[in-house]
């Protein structure tokens, strides 16, 4: 700052020249040098700090920032099949408002009596988890179901006192990665992979991974492929060695697939960004992880669990943590793993998704996009070199196209349906060079029918071209 | 209010909200989709959620907003180190429009070249707040961003064939919980310094601790004592010269703006917390963004995707092939790296620093108030001014009238402000934590004094009073002892009912 | 909150805002760009207006929110005659849109396309739901309406030369004031007919009033009893008979749609309020619409402009020769049109038909429920259906207990509801006037009747607590003798500061 | 409804089949036709309403609808230099937090217990008016500037007596035919020219048209035309005959000009959508009406009026309406014109607008928008064929180009102006023929210099076309 340019701003009151001297005379400082007499010179910076001049007017600033956006192009104005993890529905605006909430959007780290809403709140999110996953433990979101997948799995280990975790080789190789980032110290990976011609793990193979030292065999289902292994199976296998059984799963599924818990999980995990979240260029992932209430386990959990109990007063309901102890808050390096700020506001938002959508319309949801995945399907199968790669199995959401019989890599043909106002399937060729040039589609009640033939009729334009 | 639990509101029917009917033609054509799948895979009952007419939903859930005390509500000084400071509406605004809420991760980067600009420009930021040449923004929070610095320090060391050997990292006490247990997670000893006679890390207990198999310090300044370690670059020598690395956990960098950086210091590594220095709303407890800085040596580690900008275009790439891989889904949280860019291209150099002046500034003010009250201290280095918070001891008051400081807590909340006491243990006898911002102004700091002014006199003339309160808040006190036994805790509604019915709870 | 008054809070020098700086060139160029003006024409001290930082005023008017009731947060049926139902949010989210609100009114007809088309199928469905032919959209509320409506008859009968003898026009007490206000305001004479002992308009008095001078009556239907005048159609018949226009304000129209129309009754006008019956949030009072609707032969008259739809575009013209012109700014509140449009096509004609069918359901249902309650009764009537709403009468529990209605309505503030009386003057001896409409459960209904027997039992067993509410609300009883005298009355905090100075008030 | 067929919708509960039977039983009803047995059948619908079929889920609706939004441009996407009466501002981000909050969006009502918040908020938004204009009294918002006009000359009228009404010629055409339509039962009115030259009004004019049953001299300032008259002298030979002077103003000229209660305004009043509300395609309007602490001018008041006041707590203020028996709500048609729902919320949030602003912001904003005007005029000066009509009189926001001297109709020229993404000013030659081709354009604090450079550079391109 400029000597003897005092910059005063909304953000900040006390910038105020005069209220920043009375300040300083009542604390009986020459000038706020003196706060940091501490700092050794040659700690200090030397020069004022080099970034860009700002816009000090909000009209400016948004005039900027709006230009910026502008220079994006999105999912409601564009038609977009993209999945892998993070997936366009319609929120709720309801969604929107609790989440807008100056009181919700601004709290933090308060007690359970100044902050009783949002204990209430985050208390009844993990409640309606439960109901749609039926395990009786759900945790406060961490930061998005790969972590969530990640802290299962360490949590198994924990358990059982194992190091080995056989994965299913069609998750999210992304996911894979941050799972073994974040528990190679502890704990060893081995993927098991899955047959190319169905999409599914093969039983065989994954008993013969799963050993007396695995901790957790951890299966996403549906896959990241769209397939929906045999759960009742792979659960078999898995308690047959001891190791837990970690299944991953997209929350939307369950209006039309059952509850892991029902075919034998033992820890449930995922993301709820589909519950209600803006895709926010990634921004609206939140992680659950789920069990049932078996003591053990839940002190396995290194995030915070609100408990409902009694006040003082008969009749009225308080929150609180629960098991405290188990946590790095309480016991810094001896607590489980560590927990800090995640995504709680997600959390409160799924809520609502769920109050709002209720039993019936998560049934309706699930079985609509189940639908409109089986017909899209079908459509892009008529496409002359377009191939669906497993056509055999069931899909949930998701399924792979394969352009091998088009002679075009996905790139140029995603390329091409951009110029069309088109955002393609994801491009698997990097992270699957086994399945080719393919890419991974996704839909959900977003897409009618007129979408998913335009979709088609403009893959065969492109096509042609 | 006095509001139900949401399953209490259920009436069998109600809708909240209609979802989009699938067209004649879709239906004929998918048949029984799922058919093929073994029974048991499919659902056979719909899940027992609630069912509620649109407006009782929104009636609930903006009830219970009311029940919560945001920061935008109140003079929200008193959860020292989580830096409570405003959080402008507008930059909320930005980010809630369609052009950065409707964008998917995977969308080409032609089409999201405003957004991947905002990123690079906002690293580009903090590297020069930081010093550092290298930023990710990828981790969605503080305590994640810890461990990929932990995880970068453990692919260093591997990366020169050490790691091995180097199974030591060293913290304080006074640093964040998370600094520790990210060290433990990504497999290291954790050796804890504890502060000297002054409130300083003791800097003899590090060279005692220091050795071979130190793989890195990991360190706050000021620690949450609110005082500036102006050794600390010796400190980072000491651990340097023993082959370790340094990482500078910066979640209290709000009163370092322009004044003091990682790279003067003489870090190898450093975190900032998005939603603390750079005024990005706490929501609840996230979504957050915690950004990764380092040097030019560490950049090689950097979790991936990584941000480029040739030929004016900017793009997305993949880490480096020594990089930890993934940290977290995606480039993180987008939307709050829009958010704090927003605040900063408000404010720019000189508001940055004026930020960190006014922080320091209040801090000092409201020190030099909270200790004219009969019982209040502040421990270590006396008559030493202090940065941007202060760790205070109620340890004279509690002496004086039995009154602790997570009562004094409880009894603030009746005045409708927060009140925090510390991370466990309690290193500081009934410890308190104020950090008031640059947010507010005199006369809001004023009120807060006078709430803690008011309790302790309270605490002698009524201790009953602090002691049973809250007395003025939705609800009264809890029944916590039911938190920490298995037989009742009831982690959701489901658990809360079967136990009911077990075991005749409440 | 105990939140002060906003000049309270001011500190000089805070800012809320800042505010674009003025390039170099323009200050140059501009020179003192209004220095040719007489000197008395330019302001000489700033405004006196507070001075505070964002943050503050945030905060103050969070607080303030929180100490509104708004429909949102309550079982909100105790506001009789204003149909308060439930205001879907994302009407609003569609509205506060760019597309929408940075709209110019004075935009190319070419750039307001989609905006236009909303205002025009917006009329076609008060049109269908009215039966009539021709509607304008252009007030701005449902008295505004009203006064389009008188202004509309008087220009009818000027164009028939008969203007200067039709100077009568006839309203019933039980329509809304501005029935008869309005036509005052037009010029004309008001002969107010009071019900028959059944409680409906007594045609009788009509058949007495109606004249030669008569221009047209002007009547509710079902009026704020609640009891649908089964002989309308006479009393229509009677005025059309003598000359006169008939007049239906339709504010009561919430359990009629697609069951009864102003054209079946023989209407030449009728006008519907967006924000009542169509959904559009009430907004402490406006902004709003209020549609004019007409048969072909009073279309000449509507004011300007209007939008025709010609060769699939649309187009604003200005109104017809006989227009009776502007009667608002531009078209009018497109906001809160886009707002019942978006309600509308969301619910279809099964929809509002089920809104009415459920409105009056309700409505018989609290009524049955109400009445079971010692002291309170439904004039008029007895034993029949209402339709959408009832004015009840405690003068039952007055007498007994003398706690009137008005202090019953400042007791059921205590519990979060709103409770309404009557317009004046109280026809009906202690009038409460209940409205349920469709947007509330049976709870919710259980829930409101259960205060509303409390209250009563408290008359009987505590007359003091009710007569001395409220007791749990953001203030007390208020002074209120000062605000009718001129001495003391203080409309802004100027005038407060003065009087306080000159009189020492409070 | 189709018999049999239930509709069951979120906005409406019991609408539930079982519990609309649940109901219909409690009340001893066989259906809800019982409810409507008054209603003869001659009166009755014969057929289902014949509307547009709905879009039943909120995903639809929300495509729907905004699929005819995009139909719309607008000036946050395009350069805007419209006004007239409706103004292109920065809104504050805090004005639309505080009326989107939705307590104050549907509170209606309520007494000053219940809704405190909203008697507050109001009352401090009448008194930050009433700083601004230096008039103690200022009424909760009518409709839009128009209908304070309309309002300010009838209470003019019944505050004297008289019927005679001179209205300056240089007002909105139809904010004349809104006050005639409203008046001309009560009020003659009587325009005075303006001159031609200087965009002003001729003293001698004036005074000659005033006389002894004149009841107002109503004049805008800044006028319609951006110009500003000498209100000073316009006051005194109004007070002269005994008339008030009746002033519609700009509100944020009040940054740079004087309040017209300094220059002898008996009444004042204006729109506020300038004070932080969105344009809204005129959705934005809200007047307001001010005057001096007159208790037979405060008696003419037709609108509500907030007073505050002690309550039973010592130190606590209350807040309630004053001298109720004025209005129609009491007192019907012998109550002051009519009152009803009108414009509250924008009142609330021009309160917010004023709060934001300071003394210091709305200075800043009235002589930086004086500064782009004045050097607005003088670039669009050089543009070859444009004349700047009233070029020798100061002007505020607005002033009169004349496009004669291109041969051109201002129609093709902002014709030509859309397709390079400018909205031209507002076309006047209908309105005012005596001016030629002319259009008034509008300038604020939203234009940088770089939009009123690019405005003149596209200007002289399309007339050299």
């Amino acid at each position: 700052m400029e000597p003897g340019k005092p910059f005063t701003h909304p953000y900040i009151p006390n910038s105020v020249p005069a209220v920043r001297e009375a300040m300083l005379h009542a604390v009986g400082a020459a000038s706020v040098e003196e706060f940091f007499a501490d700092i050794p010179a040659a700690l200090r910076m030397q020069a004022p700090l080099a970034i860009a001049a700002p816009h000090l007017s909000e009209a400016r600033l948004k005039r900027h920032v709006d230009g910026l956006l502008r220079k994006n192009s999105h999912c409601a104005g564009q038609l977009s099949f993209l999945g892998g993890g993070c997936y366009q529905h319609h929120v709720p605006a309801v969604c929107d408002e609790i989440n807008g909430r100056s009181e919700f959007a601004t709290a933090y780290a308060g007690e359970p009596y100044d902050d009783h809403g949002r204990f209430q709140a985050l208390f009844e999110y993990c409640s309606m988890m439960g109901a749609l996953l039926e395990m009786d433990v759900v945790n406060v979101p961490v930061y998005d179901g790969m972590q969530a997948a990640a802290t299962a799995v360490r949590m198994a280990g924990r358990h059982t006192g194992r190091r080995r975790v056989v994965v299913a080789g069609h998750i999210n190789p992304d996911k894979l990665s941050m799972m073994t980032t974040y528990g190679r110290a502890d704990l060893d990976f081995i993927t098991a992979p899955f047959d190319p011609k169905t999409g599914l793990l093969d039983l065989a193979t994954v008993t013969r991974l799963l050993d007396k030292d695995t901790a957790a065999l951890y299966v996403d289902i549906p896959s990241f492929l769209g397939t929906i292994d045999d759960g009742a199976a792979l659960a078999a296998a898995a308690h047959a060695v001891g190791a837990l059984f970690v299944v991953g799963v997209d929350p939307v599924s369950l209006g039309v697939l059952a509850p892991p818990a029902n075919y034998g999980a033992d820890i449930v995990c995922g993301d709820i960004q589909p519950l209600g979240m803006h895709m926010n260029y990634g921004g609206g992932q939140g992680g659950f992880i789920a069990s049932h209430d078996d003591p053990a386990i839940v002190m396995q959990y290194p995030s915070r669990l609100f408990g409902i109990v009694p006040t003082s007063v008969p009749g009225e309901y308080g929150f609180g943590d629960v098991a405290y102890s188990r946590t790095s808050f309480d016991k810094r390096e001896n607590g489980n793993e560590f927990v800090g700020t995640a995504a709680a506001l997600w959390g409160i938002t799924a809520g609502v998704y769920l109050a709002l959508m209720g039993p019936q319309g998560m049934t309706e949801l699930a079985a609509g996009i189940a639908q409109r995945t089986a017909y899209a399907s079908q459509r892009m199968a008529r496409v002359p070199g377009v191939r669906v790669t497993h056509a055999g199995s069931c899909h949930f959401r998701e399924f792979v196209v394969n352009f091998d019989g088009t002679g075009l890599p996905v790139a140029a043909i995603n390329a091409a349906l951009l110029q069309q106002g088109v955002f393609g399937g994801h491009d698997l060729s990097a992270a699957f060079p086994a399945l080719g040039q393919s890419a991974l589609y996704a839909f959900s009640e977003v897409h009618t029918q007129e979408d998913i033939d335009l979709l088609c009729a403009t893959l065969e334009k492109v096509l042609n071209q | 209010w006095d509001e139900p639990v949401i399953f209490e509101l259920s009436q069998p029917g109600e809708r909240g909200i209609l979802v989009p009917e699938v067209e004649p033609d879709i239906v004929r054509a998918a048949g029984q989709p799922l058919a093929g799948l073994p029974a048991a895979m499919l659902r056979q009952r719909p899940p027992a959620l609630p069912e509620m007419s649109q407006n009782r939903v929104l009636r609930h859930y903006l009830r219970l907003s009311q029940e919560t005390l945001g920061a935008d509500l109140n003079v929200d000084v008193g959860q020292g180190t989580c830096t409570m400071k405003y959080n402008p509406k507008i930059n909320d605004q930005l980010a809630r429009q369609p052009g950065m809420s409707e964008l998917h991760p995977r969308q080409p980067d032609s089409t999201v070249q405003g957004m991947l600009e905002v990123i690079a420009k906002l690293e580009g930021v903090l590297c020069e707040v930081s010093g550092m040449d290298a930023v990710s923004l990828q981790p969605r929070g503080g305590s994640q961003a810890i461990f990929a610095n932990m995880a970068m320090v453990r692919a260093w060391h591997e990366s020169r064939g050490d790691a091995a050997q180097r199974d030591e990292v060293i913290t304080t006490i006074f640093s964040h919980p998370s600094d520790a247990a990210c060290a433990k997670l990504a497999g290291y000893k954790v050796i804890t310094l504890y502060p000297d006679a002054n409130g300083y890390p003791d800097l003899a207990a590090l060279k005692a601790a220091v050795s071979p198999r130190t793989a890195a310090l990991v360190i706050t300044n000021p620690e949450d004592t609110g005082i500036f370690n102006s050794r600390i670059r010796e400190f980072v020598d000491v651990v340097h010269a023993a082959g370790g690395l340094c990482v500078y956990d910066q979640a209290n960098a709000n009163g370092l703006l322009g004044i003091a950086r990682a790279r003067e210091a003489g870090f190898d590594l450093c975190h900032f917390n998005l939603h603390k220095t750079f005024a990005t709303p706490h929501a609840c407890g996230g979504p957050a963004v915690g950004a990764v800085c380092c040097t030019a040596a560490l950049a090689p580690f950097l979790p991936g995707p990584l941000v480029r900008h040739t030929d004016g275009r900017y793009h997305l790439v993949d880490g480096a092939a020594q990089s930890i891989g993934k940290i977290s889904s995606f480039t993180g949280t987008a939307s709050i790296m829009l958010r704090a860019y927003a605040w900063i291209m408000n404010l720019g150099a000189d508001g940055l620093r004026t930020v960190s002046e006014i922080a320091v500034l209040n801090n000092n003010y409201m020190m030099h108030e909270l200790l004219k009250i009969d019982g209040m201290a502040a421990p270590y280095a006396p008559g030493k001014r202090r940065i941007e918070q202060v760790r205070y001891s109620w340890q004279g008051l509690t002496e004086a009238t039995g009154v602790t400081s997570e009562e004094i807590g409880l009894r603030a909340a009746d005045f409708g402000v927060h009140y925090w006491t510390s991370h466990h243990p309690y290193v500081v006898p009934e410890p308190a934590t104020i950090e008031p911002t640059e947010s507010y102004s005199r006369a809001d700091l004023d009120e807060f004094i006078g709430v803690m002014r008011h309790i302790a006199g309270e605490a002698h003339s009524d201790p009953d009073l602090v002691k049973t309160a809250p007395h003025n808040c939705p609800v009264h006190r809890v029944q916590g002892e039911m938190l920490d036994d298995p037989e009742r805790w009831s982690i959701t509604w489901r658990a809360y009912q079967r136990k009911l019915g077990e075991r005749g709870l409440a």
